[in-house]
């Protein structure tokens, strides 16, 4: 397994923190040993582990075919999830934001396979549907959460950005960009501190990587040895920004030998690649090594419902479509003959009448009550709003 | 005189100062090849180039430093947020940097640097992208708050905030941004800061209220009038400095006031005013002065809850007619 | 009953809660091996160990993002700023994080999380490191603030704050931990948030303060009752919610008030008590409200400027003797 | 000369660039050569300078005698000068914080002669009386601002926390602790957008390196390519805090990998050494490559006044005044016979009568009159303050 392959264990740096500042005050009187004003190659590791695309095989990670029918139906009704909520919004179902993942379901759901769901946490940012279907959250809530309903997971209050689902330690759902990664170092600190053997992953775009607290909580997360994996989902783009334009260096997983930490790069459009990934670095946290995955992906619509995504080529989407990871899965089970055209048809099927049904459901479902405006806000039953 | 959009008008005001002094600029998030999240700053790197219109990483805190930095080493920087609910990571360099550095140093330094973006809620964007901001900058002596209602305010005011030697914040609104009104084109057109606009005049009862919550009070005493009261509306536009002397002046006619108010009402702006005219205007209220904010709860995303949270035109008129006691 | 000095007060609740709730930590800057920067968690590592007694590198920001998700699943973090000024890095954490998940989560998840440390001004600090923010958090809903004037106040106030499942800003005074008074040393002594407590009775002219602001209200107390005027103080204790119910029956009994903190005064505290005072007892004031606040400037170095900037006893009198027309 | 070294230019990972995402799309279709799942060596230069102590002389860096003496001189006065404070905080004539420098000397002399003062700008933290005396403030301005009197430097507004020099470019003397990191940026970009040919050398603790502030000032930099130095000074201790309790990893120069950015190691406590390094990077700042320079020293007292310095033992300390940066340089100069006992008496003498000078000044020098409490709030003359 590649994470065997690892040489790296905790701090790398750990031998250069006993002497205090790295190199000894004892080595400063007069030369010591290095050419003066030459260069020095770094001591640190500086190493990452790739998982590839097309790597991996379903037998090699141990899943059976049916198995990975459910990853392909998965990925599948976040798609179609998504198609509908895209037409809710056209009809003004929806309001405010709305962020479609689409294109990054092998992320979600590869990762949904390699977790403990109920043990292991997760929180992400705002483009949360992916995450939060695939760990399970019902199509009904979610749909019913974006018409603003009662019936959804947080009865109307929080919309497209604000999933959460408590039982399935789905921590949202954030829209402050980075403003979430310090909450999943946090997540997973409390899991170490119970000692209840959970790690949190906690998921952040590339241009979330520009903020402070991805720099903060990195730090933290490395100090405190918290049981955490930090997925970079980086789909090339942060609204109209394309990664090299906002950043000097824009090998992501690299920022990880600034903490000591191990890093990996995969391949976010082949669900095995990430499947394996997502493994390994679950095993790292799960020994209180916390560690940043980086994840190449792509999505195929605008950053939100209003950006027409000028900032890209028509053939660049093209090609990344391609790499499809719903089409490539399909492919290669139907290459391996893992399911036949029967079998994805009834799939297919199933999915369309999952969120259909959800759509239906959420138009049924009422509006809040005006008086909820008030609850939620305070445990205490009885705190003094000012009204008027 | 032109009719433009909000948009507009704040882009020819920045248009406007960048081709009179070389050392504006303009900074922020998706401003430059995007041609701004909201076009606001549409064609403004095709006309100034990337040296001065400049896209940003995700770094609020950063971006908002490096502004402060070139301010106080003479340069006028304009720092687009994209709402300034991103602003909060980027508190301390608004707060301690821009509010206090001048002071710090003596009064060595100057800090002519404008920070704008929209404010306030902007629909069902939830808890987290609808805070209004006014009461927390204004909170600090050092800064200057702005909050204009209509696109000719905005370019006054906002070519005298580029050309003011302190910090301004000056806040904007996504949903007015499409609001279209006649704009003056002379080239130094300056509204000057601190100075409020009596926007109709009226006997019976004085109504404050800027940006969004101005229209909504604009709409309030129309109703006012058909119903026989006749309601003198003031839109301060400059919420730091306050122009208090005209709020005053107008109540000590009217011997009644409402203030509304997009912030939540705790330690906000509304309690300011009514703070300042109970103690200016005392022996002429005839009633208490009456608020009319946003709900003292975050924002909910649900369509009905947003617009129940906040300030609608029938609350105003229902607090005008409790001052008037006409209820 | 034993005599304690403020931080030993603090010190003695957090130790109380965190021998009985296995879920309390303390984390926070030199909080574990130096005792605390200013002794307030003095021998906290020993007993509790380094688990539960954290120091952080210099990370306001990420520390306190921590402390939020640990007290979603589940844990009561203690986060301690070394001053408040210092939380303006993390605000972001504290205004949206804290204070909104739970209504974005329609209820799901609770935060019990307690931010506390020094408040205010401590003297020649400059410009940054003496702001007050009781006005700033307490605007946001969602948030409860807290600021304590002794020592038995403080420990029966943070216990409840350590217990409570909403987020709690306990605010305490750099200048003030060496205060002692009598402590309560019962295992159960909670002070209701949301409570005031009238520390003087009187049927002249209230006075609310807090914190700082409070003996220098006691002090005007006892002035005035030297010029035959005799005042009744109010102590909020709690900023957010604040009980304007016990407030108002004060100004109801003497109709005259004045309000005294130390913040700056635009949309402050004291425009917020003075708002809402004049809505509810508007036919009970004789005098318009009255307060007495630091100055509205950043806070100078020299010790004449900055003892100048902060509300004195003789503005207190002042304000005192002009809404009693006793000039 | 060690610059002539470098082999970096610009940003290393542009190649990686050019193709989006670093590693191009099209090798993700199968597998792409690299060996799957094994670890891969960073293709990032990691490499970083030394400069370490007693390793140049000052016939090689261009220094008469006479200057090496001015040296010594100007890093004398900041000891005494900071000494003599220390005991007015003890008598009472000074208040707030008081962060001293002592031990640090060498970096801000050797700053100071390495720049174009005037030309170049210099912000730094608290611990700023160092620096505003190695830049040409007088000592009579810097002690009557930390007495707070009108003669002051800030006319006692700012104290010891914020001592500010226009005329010199000195941008302060800043509070929060990572805060003015950005600032410095900024002035960087100031000077490129002015095309007046300075740099901005922006000084740092080793405890400000763990604000998010630090990451986003590095990435702008590196980005924007402004003209500037982060000099990290790395004295061990943050507060109570040494940097190993503080971070994952204590190099703090390889965090300058992240960004792509350049950085050396350089010792703190000889002056030539700091003088060397502050030459190469304000060179290559000149040619707008930002940099990080690391600079090992040690403060000799407390934090603040207030602080016995517990967490650090008698031994340590004593060790590190073995390495003091005026003994050093003294220690050379006689060695080389550069300067005569009776030249380092008068030397002495001189600093000594300046110092007492300062603080009869600053004992002469007015309190500002109360109504300076509303100056210099706004640039406005007629600024309409709320007042009872
Ligand atoms: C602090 C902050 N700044 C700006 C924004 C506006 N914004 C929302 S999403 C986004 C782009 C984020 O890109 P990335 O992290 O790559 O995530 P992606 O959208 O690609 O999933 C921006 C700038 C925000 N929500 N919060
Ligand atoms: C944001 C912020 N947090 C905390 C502090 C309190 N504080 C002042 S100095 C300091 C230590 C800084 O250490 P370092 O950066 O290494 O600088 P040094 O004091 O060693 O020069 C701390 C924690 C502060 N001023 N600002
Ligand atoms: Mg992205
Ligand atoms: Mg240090």
């Amino acid at each position: 397994m590649a994470g065997e392959t690892r040489k790296k264990a905790g701090k790398p740096s750990a031998d250069g923190e006993a002497e205090g500042n790295g190199v000894s005050a004892a080595s400063w009187n007069g030369h010591s040993g290095v050419p003066v004003g030459d260069e020095v190659a770094s001591g640190l590791d500086e190493s990452f582990i790739y998982y590839p695309p097309g790597a991996y095989t379903h037998e090699e990670l141990g899943f059976s075919g049916d198995q990975v029918l459910d990853m392909y139906r998965n990925m599948l009704l976040q798609r179609r999830f998504e198609e509908r909520a895209a037409q809710m919004y056209g009809k003004q179902k929806i309001g405010g934001f709305l962020h479609l993942y689409i294109g990054q379901e092998a992320v979600s759901t590869g990762s949904a396979c390699a977790m403990e769901i109920g043990k292991d946490s997760v929180i992400t940012a705002y483009r949360d549907h992916g995450l939060g279907l695939a760990l399970g959250m019902t199509p009904n809530e979610c749909m019913a959460e974006l018409f603003g309903k009662v019936g959804g997971s947080s009865r109307g209050k929080g919309g497209s950005m604000h999933y959460f689902k408590k039982e399935l330690n789905f921590y949202g759902g954030h829209g402050i960009v980075g403003g979430h990664i310090a909450v999943g170092a946090g997540i997973a600190f409390a899991h170490k501190y119970k000692g209840d053997g959970g790690v949190c992953l906690t998921y952040l775009g590339d241009g979330a990587v520009g903020q402070g607290s991805f720099h903060e909580t990195m730090n933290l997360a490395a100090l405190y040895e918290t049981p955490c994996v930090f997925v970079i989902e980086n789909n090339e783009y942060a609204m109209g920004t394309a990664t090299h334009r906002a950043f000097a260096q824009t090998d992501f997983h690299r920022y990880a030998h600034s903490y000591g930490m191990i890093s990996s790069l995969a391949s976010g459009m082949d669900i095995f690649s990430v499947y394996k990934a997502m493994s390994d670095h679950i095993a790292q946290a799960r020994n209180n090594r916390p560690s940043i995955l980086e994840v190449r992906t792509y999505r195929y619509r605008g950053h939100s419902m209003s950006d027409p995504a000028n900032y890209r080529t028509r053939e660049e989407l093209d090609a990344r479509k391609e790499e499809d990871p719903i089409i490539r899965l399909k492919g290669y089970m139907l290459e391996r003959e893992l399911s036949s055209n029967e079998e994805f048809d009834a799939a297919d099927d199933e999915v369309k009448r999952i969120v259909m049904d959800a759509v239906a459901f959420s138009e049924a479902s009422d509006a809040p009550p005006i008086r909820e405006i008030y609850e939620h806000v305070y445990s205490q039953a009885d705190y003094p709003f000012l009204t008027d | 005189m032109a009719v433009l959009q909000l948009r507009e008008a704040i882009r020819a005001a920045m248009v406007e100062e960048m081709e009179r002094d070389a050392g504006v600029f303009l900074i922020g998030e998706e401003v430059a090849e995007y041609n701004g999240a909201y076009k606001v700053s549409e064609g403004m790197l095709d006309r100034f180039g990337a040296d001065r219109v400049l896209d940003t990483p995700i770094s609020e805190s950063g971006f908002s430093g490096l502004g402060v930095g070139a301010a106080m080493a003479g340069l006028r920087p304009i720092v687009e947020f994209m709402t300034f609910n991103f602003s909060f990571v980027a508190f301390d360099q608004l707060v301690n940097n821009a509010a206090k550095i001048r002071y710090m140093s003596g009064g060595q330094f100057s800090m002519p640097i404008v920070f704008r973006g929209p404010n306030g809620a902007a629909g069902q964007l939830a808890a987290t992208h609808n805070t209004a901001v006014e009461s927390l900058y204004s909170y600090f002596p050092g800064l200057k708050v702005v909050a204009p209602s209509n696109p000719d305010d905005a370019k006054g005011l906002l070519k005298s905030a580029i050309r003011d030697d302190d910090p301004v914040i000056f806040l904007e609104s996504e949903s007015m941004y499409g609001l279209k009104g006649e704009v003056s084109d002379a080239r130094d057109y300056m509204i000057p800061l601190g100075k409020a606009r009596i926007a109709r005049e009226g006997a019976d009862v004085t109504i404050v209220a800027h940006q969004k919550s101005y229209w909504r009070a604009m709409e309030a005493a129309d109703r006012l009038a058909e119903a026989g009261y006749d309601a003198e509306v003031v839109d301060p536009r400059t919420i730091r400095p306050l122009d208090i002397e005209t709020i005053a002046a107008s109540v000590k006619k009217t011997n009644r006031l409402v203030v509304v108010d997009e912030s939540n009402p705790f330690a906000s702006f509304s309690s300011e005013v009514a703070c300042q005219i109970q103690e200016r205007a005392f022996d002429w209220l005839d009633a208490p002065v009456m608020r009319v904010t946003a709900k003292d709860v975050p924002a909910p995303y649900a369509k009905n809850l947003i617009e129940y949270y906040m300030p609608r035109t029938e609350e105003i008129v229902a607090a005008a007619k409790q001052v008037l006691y006409a209820n």
